[in-house]
């Protein structure tokens, strides 16, 4: 009998290894995603007010996804699947130019542009992951209509700015925002269908 | 006189399903002033009142959890009246993600061990009571901090285990131990726990030392 | 005679992010024997050849980060093949996990510091340069060695910390410290550090000891 890396007869990977990486990858696309807003709001969003500004103006704000614990419980694990690959899908043209254009902010530091990159590597990395994980938990065919296509790329190469800054604000102040909810859903799944909901 | 303009102290969520604000309420002078806290959520135009000023005490909103959203930007203003007119906040902004503080670990019991001569801590706690990590919901990262007694703390960040093992203790000494915890990615530390004390039995290879 | 049968020696992954195969080759005799790499990917039925057989030396196979997947297993055989016919290694099945041996610990700095008359160790270090950029995504766990010169080595499991503070000291020995790590669920040790040496000072107190 072949040995399997993990002992596994069959050689395959079990749901509860692909969920475990999928979390420890959201985990740290979240981190680099929370720490790279951080960093950009510290050096050229002070006093900008430009949170007041970002309200209701990210591009997946179209996707209804769960927004307590009673709504994340209350989804079919199927669904909340395909809305995490519908906001990841969201989040493959964006992440591509953020890390080009990132590179023409002024003074931009280097942990900003290696954090973009290295998120849109990862994210690619995640969604071959989720597409992996949909296909062992559905039943059906893997649903590819959840997307919501993005129209940024304009505004971040405006003359202007402050309008230029605001429009890299709001797009990291939203993959902060997605990036935690892929994070959080993710947890909630694999507490349920691993866990049975004892983590 | 109107009344000063109130101030939006701080809000807080103690278990990432319900928040409560408090405010700093503006000085009376001789006219009675009450406050209304008025709060608005991001994509919707519509203005809403406190659902429940009385659950967190004075000067307070509590939101439970049919008014609490994650990952949604609440627009929150108070406004102070008394007869002579009324005076309106600044705006705070707040989304629940961000100001989740939970309470201290529970259950923390320490015990001793040896092994090869050598003693050992091993310590081990629960999560409060009110959060709910079981559902995945919230998970919660720990730190530990411990000392002999009188000397400088070392504080350890231990992830999301509830057991941690203190090893190179010096013997004969009282040790005090203290955990708390936070959400992970965002949020606050709990407050520190109660202090939890230890005595490291002197070690009996000090004659081979001589 | 056809060649005998080659065999896969191991798989490594620095970072996991890429990884390496190494084949031991079959005895060639006389004749002169290639080798192909073949895998496939747990689920799919297509095969395909090693992409880099240059990048990491003779007898071996680099699989760059487009080609490197942790989301499934591998099915890794090498083929001989010289005039007379060839042969095909066992199966060797690789998860990309499980095979991450990271570079040692990095800037290992030991520091003597003296309290009530006793002598004790602080040991401090970084994770190797390639896992220390990505914090959270290789998570790593570090063990420590230390031994008076000619003695047996003390091996303590350290856990996430990046210090350790080594009591009970035999005054006036030469110490031997070394610091190896390793990915917190799966993967291998790395090798061990360099040796770092510290004497510890002779007690001047052991007079009172006495």
């Amino acid at each position: 009998l072949p040995i399997c890396p993990n002992g596994s007869v069959n050689c395959q990977l079990s749901l509860e290894e692909l969920f475990d990486r999928a979390v420890k990858l959201s985990h740290y696309i979240h981190f680099l995603s929370s720490e790279m807003f951080n960093e950009f709001d510290e050096r050229y969003a002070q006093g900008r007010g430009f949170i007041a500004k970002a309200v209701n103006s990210c591009h997946t704000a179209s996707l209804t996804t769960p927004e307590d614990k009673e709504q994340a419980q209350q989804i079919h694990h199927e669904d909340l699947l395909n809305l995490i690959l519908g906001v990841l899908r969201s989040w493959n043209d964006p992440l591509i130019h953020l890390a080009s254009e990132v590179q023409t902010i002024k003074e931009a530091p280097e942990t900003i542009l290696w954090k973009a990159v290295e998120i849109e590597e990862q994210n690619k990395r995640l969604l071959e992951g989720m597409e992996k994980i949909v296909g062992r938990v559905h039943s059906g065919e893997v649903e590819n209509d959840i997307y919501t296509p993005w129209d940024g790329l304009p505004s971040l190469q405006l003359a202007d700015e402050d309008s230029r800054l605001f429009a890299f604000y709001n797009l990291l102040h939203c993959l902060r925002r997605d990036s935690h909810k892929i994070d959080n859903y993710l947890k909630v799944l694999k507490c349920r269908l691993i866990h049975d909901n004892n983590c | 006189l109107p009344p000063e303009k109130p101030r939006i102290i701080k809000c807080r969520s103690p278990e990432k399903e319900t928040f409560t604000c408090w405010w700093k309420p503006a000085l009376d002078g001789e006219l009675s002033t009450n406050h209304t806290l008025l709060y608005s959520k991001e994509g919707e135009e519509k203005v809403y009142e406190c659902p429940d000023y009385k659950t967190s005490g004075p000067n307070s909103c509590y939101f439970d959890k049919k008014h609490t959203s994650f990952w949604t930007i609440y627009n929150i203003t108070v406004r102070a009246t008394n007869e002579m007119g009324s005076n309106v906040s600044d705006p705070h902004y707040v989304d629940v993600t961000y100001i989740v503080q939970p309470d201290p670990p529970v259950n923390i019991t320490l015990e001793l061990k040896k092994s090869e001569r050598k003693t050992y801590l091993v310590v081990t706690w629960s999560p409060p009571p009110l959060a709910d990590v079981r559902s995945g919901w919230l998970t919660l990262e720990y730190e530990l901090r411990l000392k002999p007694e009188g000397e400088e703390w070392d504080t350890v960040f231990v992830g999301q285990q509830t057991q941690y093992t203190a090893r190179s203790l010096i013997p004969g000494k009282k040790y005090i131990v203290q955990m708390h915890c936070k959400p992970d990615h965002h949020g606050l530390w709990s407050e520190w726990s109660p202090e939890m004390y230890t005595e490291i039995p002197p070690d009996f290879g000090v004659k081979d030392m001589v």
